[in-house]
């Protein structure tokens, strides 16, 4: 019967309609399901996972000492060449010549945070850290030097 | 106030426009380069003007609308009156729609309501 | 709380025993237009970022909330800085016609205002074929859309301005249907009888139930002839990237912008009239206790609660449905609609012939 | 089948064809010429191997090797066709007719490695840009704008 | 670098009578990236569509040839950036075949619990985007909720939100953070309650219905000849689950459902997701809990070698069969490798779904074909 | 002179002045505009000589239908990019002279004849009264042409489905080039 | 320059937490560029997976419309800031470059994501991968990181207000400003 | 208003006729002709609401005769343009040069 499916058409899908109108306008009436974050109001409060892969640092303790053997580990084993290492050659007491860091250089804008890096490294000189604030109006910002300057490696760390 | 307000209404939507374009045209100086009057397609170049033939395909629905839009028009007046005359408006008006259903269901049969 | 009721006869009686017919009509327009001017501003802040903060609570969002107390400066910013844009022409388009569109829909939106009764005895010109005038008129914005799509030469446009074209042309049917409904109740093309006869209640009530499937229909057409989603195929977002108005910038772009949201602000306030009551508030029967409280509320508050509920209906469709396809739409329109609503209007005639609505 | 069964099917249509196991899966080396053959043998045949999963091509710097994956969703069982082309000019049949995939993919390696694709529909660049100059994923390839080297 | 002369070549041209060519993309709302349509219509019916890819092919099949073993990994997951993890697992599980590398058992569980939850944080965002292009912004803000849960559990245990480099030949870079099992079995019952609301949101939708039943079909022996996988090819009613067909890591103890349609339209690949979905909750369900104890890498050698000969390995991504091809030279990177991507293949059967429909027709199509389009160029 | 004179000049020199470049401008999607303008101005005139009604009527037919169909069948039918051929000199200046003649020579038609007899009684073309005329079925009434200009209407929208769906069947929309 | 500096010591955005909502009423040009900084309208614009943290930042949980990003313009002739998302590679560049000059002015560009800097993850040994977005377009603001998270897109963001709303002269907002 | 004699509006109708009449004879293109015919009708109607109006206020014959010319214009014009169409879509071009000789 033609009449009686068109009828039953304008029914079925009205309902349809009204249904989903009913969702969101639960939604619309229980602002207590509002999910978002402000950001930049919660940064005192905003804790993200220690393991986020932000940038990488390289540690210091108190008296500006890293671990860094100037091994050139994790250069190798970054997949594109994010890090150099530029390394020198300091006296030891007792005389000898030890090979050291002069500068890790961290290119920021092509690190793609793949840990490798950090594995890498034998004497887990450097590790990633969970900042994202980076954003910069000039792009030589991006490159970083991880050790400090005058910074020493420190001691009993082959 | 009577007509006088539609000129008013339309000069102040002139006046509205206008100065709204015109400040922007004042203060505004935007660079130029040859790119920037060409027509937008997502970001590829197009030579073409959409400006040859183009098939609507819906112009049907246009004339059929054209048809009823004046069947619309004749109900206005019957509209108004209808309480007044009584019955008989009722009558003349079904005899009316009737006579265009007609034309309405044949244009259904006919599958001139289906899309192309 | 104040109310405008009087305010306007008794402005035009002081001016008119002040100056002589002529500088009192000339300062009346000038109020007109400022009125106008003034209205469409706050409108288009208000509207937009109404629809905003509608979005973002359907949308579990908190809105715009940053410039300004609780974001209301949005907009403002909004507007100031598309004024402070740079309105572009593409060099291969038809420029009178580029530069004329917009003007064409503010014209529309503007006269459109004439006569909407915003509150007792406050309206700009009670024209006597009230609801027939705003039909005509609202039939010319098509005109603005097809202006601009075709003057663009930009394939998107075209097709955009097309696919309004029909699908305004279609739904103005179903809306004159409805529109005339109520018109065969009140017997009356005039605003202002139309609202007076509902002075003990309103038709949607009076109506029984082919009034409420004349709002229904109503309120769908309208949705359409002001391309809101889900009938939005004129700017559909995905399929013609930005519809008729691609290639505007700047305030030429804005000025559509506005007039859509004009737009939907009238044809709310015409439902809210012709169905709602307009200004007039809850009457109901006999019960002179409740109609004497509900006089206390001005009746601009009434006629703007009344609009702001319907144009919330409006954006609530919006955020909840998928756009129709362009054949779909039509089809809804010629298959279901336009039957619908001549059949409704019989039956509107017969009960008011037989006098059984109260 | 097992790979006895399908060897036996191809060498009765191919007798040419060389056989090699050592890998996962059935390797069958064929001269280019008779590839179109084995296809549509392979798609019709009782081997019914409709699937085409995996068509490319490896640059072995004295020729190329067009690599077939095959698979049937029938008997699931997989053979891989190779065939070598000569690294001058390379040509092969194409079988976008009997796998409607292979279109795209043929136009890939052909855009990558140059490999001409005899009576394919449209053999025009799908990925690179139109002017681009050589064969990207040959070995000898070199691009010293664009390509800085670690 | 780039001055105006270098603008590429026009590929629109005037059309027969009545015919209209539009560009689609690179850059457009409903092609997700930058895929390029050239649309050829008459009045609003597509005549033709033919795609053009390459504005994000990235060469990685190129660089990868001169990357070890252990880096080249990292790569895939920028490929189908939705399913990197799954991706990252089809490499892994190639090198461990190709060196017979022991991996623990405890590695396998979080592996395939870690894809399904990839699996299903790729649908739902496949999910809100598809509602955007018909039209629908809402669905978009409720899936995003689910997902950012998953992205949470991945940045807690990975470190990384969507790229996350987790698996290295041999097992998994570090363990699982302590709280992933309360975190997942939060996240599946959030789901659960979850999952319904789109039943009324979208797919009883009348609207929704109409425009995507019936819409884009692709019958089970083009599916095939296309080379379609993945949910396109099931829901033409192509058997082609990789998990059910050539079981890896664990997936052989777990039991699901390979979700099956027949109809093969828009609305079909929409249900078949949809399932899936569920299959995914119920898979992780039947793991979460009884992760053994144990290592979590297996023990490796610090340069891992391939041996010479050719490797293939194909996995189950969000999109369909994922496969790796890789010729080794012996060396301690690849000679040659090539990537399978399903999202090719789904793509080269657009034309033939979406010719002769609407423009409207053609975004539910590209809609449920679910394309990424890095997935596609490489 | 006064504004509603004003206002009377300015409305017809709006029709005459879209009327002229309606028929002479070469773009013919701009000629449709024009003819636009100068159907609004007419509904305009009919404003201002108070018979709303009618001119609600010429702007619901005209421009929102007659109006649109004409763009669209440009659409249609032309390059609406393309410019018109011009007209041959020589006709352009005989039709012309023959237009100016036939204005003259009703001009002077008219001021002669000069209607004089214009009776000031007051005219009311309100909606009710056209309703009520137009139902009643006295002598003076519209009911039988109403009723045929339903007729007239069914015939006119059948006549337009047979025309047009005619070749909508063979209609440059193929359904079915799945193959390609 | 010393607008680094100013990020180490105070956060973008805090700084201008006036009462009004940071509305610097001083001179007309710093009301135009608190409006133009209020109400940037991104262009869609995203080749790959950084799109997909862009997507997340315009979700619910990150709701980057608190600011009035929302608004995201498909067309470039009304939009004010492309967010370079994903790589760029040479087909992609010309494209990229045909935007930007469609663009109406004012126009700022933000680019996102190690591959937007500088190619990245395909620096080396890659043939089509333009090596930074800025050799085609002028960049206002860089985003490292892989992707980077919403947070930091927002961060960017609000940097970028920063710029706009700091000390531009007429001229720089008749668009002769170039990042 | 009564100031404006009646021939005032009488001009400006009898012009806007003899430009539909120009366009007519200049135009080879159907659709043009079309919308000079328009012209021509919609003189027409003013005329008939003018003298309506001025010389005969007590009667309405005049507005009606407006209303049904209007509908009759909309019939013919549909009905038209779905000859035009046609004509279009049978041979390629609608030129009434081309169209004199075509039997349809
Ligand atoms: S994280 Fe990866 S890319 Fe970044 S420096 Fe370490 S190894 Fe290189
Ligand atoms: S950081 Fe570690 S790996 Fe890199 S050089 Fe220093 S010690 Fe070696
Ligand atoms: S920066 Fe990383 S995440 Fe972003 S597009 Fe490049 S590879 Fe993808």
């Amino acid at each position: 019967m033609f009449l009686k499916e068109y009828i039953s058409d304008v029914y079925t899908g009205v309902t349809s309609l009204l249904k989903g109108m009913r969702k969101t306008g639960y939604y619309f009436l229980h602002p207590k399901e509002i999910i978002t974050e402000q950001y930049p109001d919660n940064r005192a409060t905003l804790v993200l996972a220690e393991r986020f892969k932000g940038e990488v640092v390289m540690p210091h303790d108190a008296n500006n000492e890293h671990a860094c053997t100037g091994c050139t580990a994790c250069e190798i084993a970054c997949p594109n060449g994010t890090i150099k290492v530029v390394t020198k050659f300091d006296i030891t007491p007792e005389g000898k010549k030890k090979k050291a860091i002069d500068a890790l250089v961290y290119h920021l804008e092509l690190c793609t945070m793949c840990n490798l890096c950090v594995i890498a490294c034998p004497s887990d000189a450097i590790k990633m850290v969970p900042t994202f604030e980076h954003s910069v109006f000039d792009r030589s910002k991006l490159t970083k030097i991880l050790n400090k300057p005058a910074s020493k490696i420190r001691e009993g760390i082959e | 106030m009577g007509a006088i307000s539609l000129i008013a209404l339309l000069v102040a939507a002139i006046a509205f426009s206008a100065g709204g374009i015109l400040i922007g045209k004042i203060l505004v100086k935007g660079s130029t380069n040859p790119q920037k009057g060409q027509p937008y397609e997502c970001g590829i170049p197009t030579n073409t003007s959409p400006w040859h033939q183009f098939n609507v395909g819906y112009y049907l629905f246009a004339l059929l609308f054209l048809i009823f839009d004046v069947e619309l028009v004749f109900l206005y007046p019957w509209a108004v009156v209808v309480k007044k005359v009584g019955i008989i408006a009722l009558i003349e008006i079904i005899i009316f729609i009737f006579i265009l259903f007609m034309g309405f269901l044949y244009a259904h049969k006919k599958g001139a309501l289906k899309w192309s | 709380m104040f109310s405008l009721e009087g305010i306007t006869t008794t402005t035009q009686n002081w001016l008119f025993a002040k100056f002589d017919p002529t500088i009192a009509l000339a300062i009346e327009c000038i109020i007109v237009i400022f009125l106008a001017i003034t209205l469409f501003a706050g409108l288009g802040l208000v509207l937009v970022l109404m629809e905003r903060k509608v979005a973002a609570r359907i949308q579990i969002r908190l809105g715009p909330n940053r410039v300004g107390p609780g974001g209301m400066f949005q907009t403002v910013a909004d507007t100031l800085k598309l004024i402070m844009k740079e309105g572009l022409t593409p060099d291969s388009a038809d420029k009178f016609l580029f530069n004329l569109a917009p003007f064409i829909v503010m014209m529309v939106a503007m006269l459109l205002l004439a006569p909407i009764a915003f509150a007792k005895n406050f309206q700009i010109w009670d024209i006597n074929i009230g609801v027939l005038y705003i039909s005509a008129i609202s039939s010319l914005s098509v005109i603005g859309i097809l202006m601009a799509g075709w003057a663009s030469n930009n394939k998107y446009s075209l097709l955009g301005a097309m696919r309004s074209g029909a699908q305004i042309v279609s739904y103005e049917l179903s809306a004159g249907f409805a529109v005339l409904t109520i018109v065969v109740l009140t017997g009356s093309l005039q605003i202002s009888e139309i609202i007076a006869a509902q002075q003990n209640g309103w038709w949607i009530f009076k109506g029984h139930i082919p009034a409420v499937i004349a709002f229904v229909i109503f309120i769908i057409a309208v949705t359409a002839e002001t391309n809101r989603a889900p009938f939005d195929l004129a700017e559909a977002e995905s399929e013609l990237t930005a519809g008729f108005h691609t290639e505007y910038s700047g305030m030429k772009f804005a000025l559509f912008f506005l007039a859509e949201y004009i737009n939907i602000f009238i044809v709310c306030a015409i439902g809210a009239t012709l169905f709602l009551g307009g200004w007039m508030p809850l009457h109901i029967g006999s019960w002179e206790a409740f109609n004497n409280i509900m006089d206390y509320i001005p009746s601009s508050v009434w006629f703007m609660g009344k609009t702001f509920l319907l144009i919330f209906v409006i954006m609530w469709f919006r955020w909840t449905f998928p756009r129709l396809r362009i054949d779909q739409l039509l089809n809804l329109e010629w298959k279901y609609l336009l039957p619908i609503s001549l059949l409704n209007l019989l039956l509107v005639a017969v009960i008011a012939i037989l006098g059984w609505h109260f | 089948m097992s790979n006895e069964e399908i060897k036996e099917i191809i060498s009765s249509t191919l007798p040419s064809a060389t056989y090699d196991e050592t890998g996962e899966w059935l390797n069958v080396i064929i001269d280019s010429k008779d590839w179109k053959k084995i296809a549509a043998e392979c798609r019709n045949g009782a081997l019914q191997m409709d699937f085409l999963f995996c068509l490319t091509c490896v640059d072995w710097k004295t020729h190329l090797t067009m690599v077939y994956h095959l698979t049937s969703t029938k008997h699931r069982h997989n053979i891989v066709v190779k065939a070598n082309l000569d690294h001058a000019m390379p040509e092969i049949e194409t079988v976008c007719d009997i796998w409607r995939t292979a279109e795209f993919h043929e136009r890939e390696v052909f855009e990558m490695f140059g490999v001409n694709f005899l009576n394919h529909p449209d053999l025009r660049k799908l990925i690179l840009e139109d002017d681009f100059k050589g064969f990207p994923l040959r070995k000898d390839f070199e691009d010293p704008i664009n390509m800085i080297k670690l | 670098m780039y001055n105006q002369t270098e603008i590429i070549k026009d590929t629109t041209n005037l059309g027969p009578e009545g015919e209209l060519i539009i560009n689609m993309g690179p850059q457009h709302p409903a092609t997700h990236g930058v895929l390029h349509l050239v649309v050829t219509l008459n009045g609003e019916t597509i005549k033709k569509i033919e795609p053009h890819l390459g504005y994000i092919h990235r060469s990685i099949e190129k660089m990868c040839e001169s990357l070890t073993y252990r880096q080249f990994i990292y790569v895939t997951s920028r490929m189908d950036y939705l399913s990197s993890h799954i991706n990252n697992l089809g490499c892994a599980l190639l090198i461990e075949k190709g060196m017979q590398i022991e991996v623990p058992e405890r590695a396998k569980y979080i592996r395939v619990i870690l894809s399904e939850l990839t699996r299903i944080a790729s649908h739902e965002l496949w999910l809100g985007a598809m509602a955007m292009d018909l039209g629908a912004f809402t669905p978009f803000f409720y899936t995003f909720r689910e997902r950012e849960m998953i992205t949470e559990i991945m940045e807690e245990t990975c470190g990384a939100r969507l790229t996350m480099n987790y698996i290295v030949p041999g097992g998994l870079m570090y363990d699982i953070h302590p709280d992933f099992q309360k975190k997942v079995k939060a996240f599946i019952k959030q789901f659960k309650e979850k999952v319904t609301e789109f039943e009324d949101l979208v797919t009883n939708n009348i609207i929704f219905q109409s425009r995507t039943k019936g819409i884009g079909i692709l019958s089970a022996e083009d599916a095939i000849s296309f080379g379609c996988t993945g949910p396109v090819a099931r829901a033409s009613g192509v058997s082609c689950d990789i998990r059910k067909l050539y079981p890896y890591d664990v997936y052989d103890k777990v039991e699901f459902d390979e979700i099956i349609e027949t109809a093969g339209d828009s609305f079909a690949r929409y249900i078949v997701r949809v399932k899936e979905m569920n299959q995914s909750i119920r898979i992780i369900e039947q793991l979460i809990d009884c992760i053994p104890e144990g290592e979590f890498v297996g023990k490796t050698k610090n340069v891992l070698k391939l041996p010479k000969g050719e490797f293939y390995t194909r996995v189950e991504t969000a999109r369909g069969e994922f496969g790796v091809f890789i010729v080794s030279e012996g060396g301690t990177n690849p000679y040659r490798i090539k990537f399978r991507s399903p999202g090719f293949s789904n793509l080269s059967a657009l034309n033939h779904m979406a010719a002769g429909s609407k423009i409207g027709d053609l975004m539910a199509t590209m809609g449920t074909l679910d394309l990424v389009i890095p997935d596609i160029d490489r | 002179m006064n504004i509603s004179a004003i206002i009377f000049y300015a409305i017809s020199a709006l029709i005459l002045g879209a009327g002229i470049l309606a028929v002479t401008s070469v773009k013919i999607f701009r000629s449709a505009i024009w003819l636009l303008f100068s159907l609004v101005g007419i509904a305009a005139l009919y404003f201002w000589m108070q018979v709303e009604f009618i001119a609600a009527i010429q702007i619901v037919v005209y421009v929102g239908g007659i109006v649109i169909l004409i763009i669209f069948s440009i659409f249609l039918t032309q390059q609406s990019g393309k410019d018109l051929p011009k007209p041959a000199l020589s006709k352009t200046l005989f039709s012309a002279l023959a237009a100016l003649f036939g204005i003259a020579f009703t001009f002077n038609l008219i001021t002669h004849y000069g209607f004089d007899n214009v009776s000031a009684a007051p005219f009311n073309a309100s909606v009710n009264e056209i309703g009520m005329q137009m139902l009643s079925t006295s002598s003076h009434g519209f009911i039988l042409p109403f009723e045929v200009v339903s007729m007239l209407l069914l015939a006119s929208m059948i006549g337009c489905i047979v025309i047009a769906m005619k070749t909508s069947t063979s209609d440059a929309t193929p359904l079915n080039n799945k193959e390609d | 320059m010393e607008l680094k500096e100013k990020d180490n010591q105070a956060f973008p955005g805090i700084i201008h937490e006036t009462p009004g909502g940071g509305i610097v009423v001083s001179t007309f040009d710093s009301i135009i560029n608190w409006a133009r900084s209020n109400s940037l309208w991104p262009l869609s614009f995203a080749t790959s997976c950084c799109g997909i943290e862009m997507m997340s930042t315009a979700s619910a949980k990150y709701d980057f419309s608190r600011f009035g990003f929302e608004v995201a313009r498909a067309s470039p002739r009304q939009a004010d800031v492309i967010i370079i998302a994903g790589t760029i590679v040479n087909k992609m560049a010309p494209v990229l470059k045909r935007l930007y000059d469609q663009m109406a002015d004012p126009k700022y560009v933000i680019a996102m994501g190690a591959c937007a800097i500088s190619g990245g993850p395909f620096f080396y040994n890659t043939y089509s991968v333009v090596k930074g977005a800025d050799h085609i377009i002028p960049v206002d603001v860089y985003i490292p990181g892989c992707p980077p998270r919403p947070e930091a897109l927002l961060h960017s963001l609000i940097s970028l207000q920063e710029k706009i709303k700091m000390g531009m002269t007429r001229d720089q907002i008749r668009g002769e400003f170039k990042g | 208003m009564n100031e404006i004699p009646l021939t005032h509006i009488l001009f400006a109708s009898t012009a806007l006729f003899f430009i539909g009449m120009y366009g007519l004879f200049t135009r080879r293109n159907i659709i043009t002709m079309l919308m000079s015919i328009e012209l021509m009708l919609n003189s027409v109607n003013i005329n008939f609401v003018a003298f309506n109006k001025y010389l005969f206020p007590d009667k309405l014959d005049g507005i009606f005769f407006s209303l049904f010319i209007i509908t009759i214009a909309a019939a013919e014009a549909a009905v038209a343009i779905a000859i035009i169409i046609n004509l279009y879509r049978s041979h390629n071009s609608i030129d009434v040069d081309d169209a004199t000789e075509m039997k349809y």
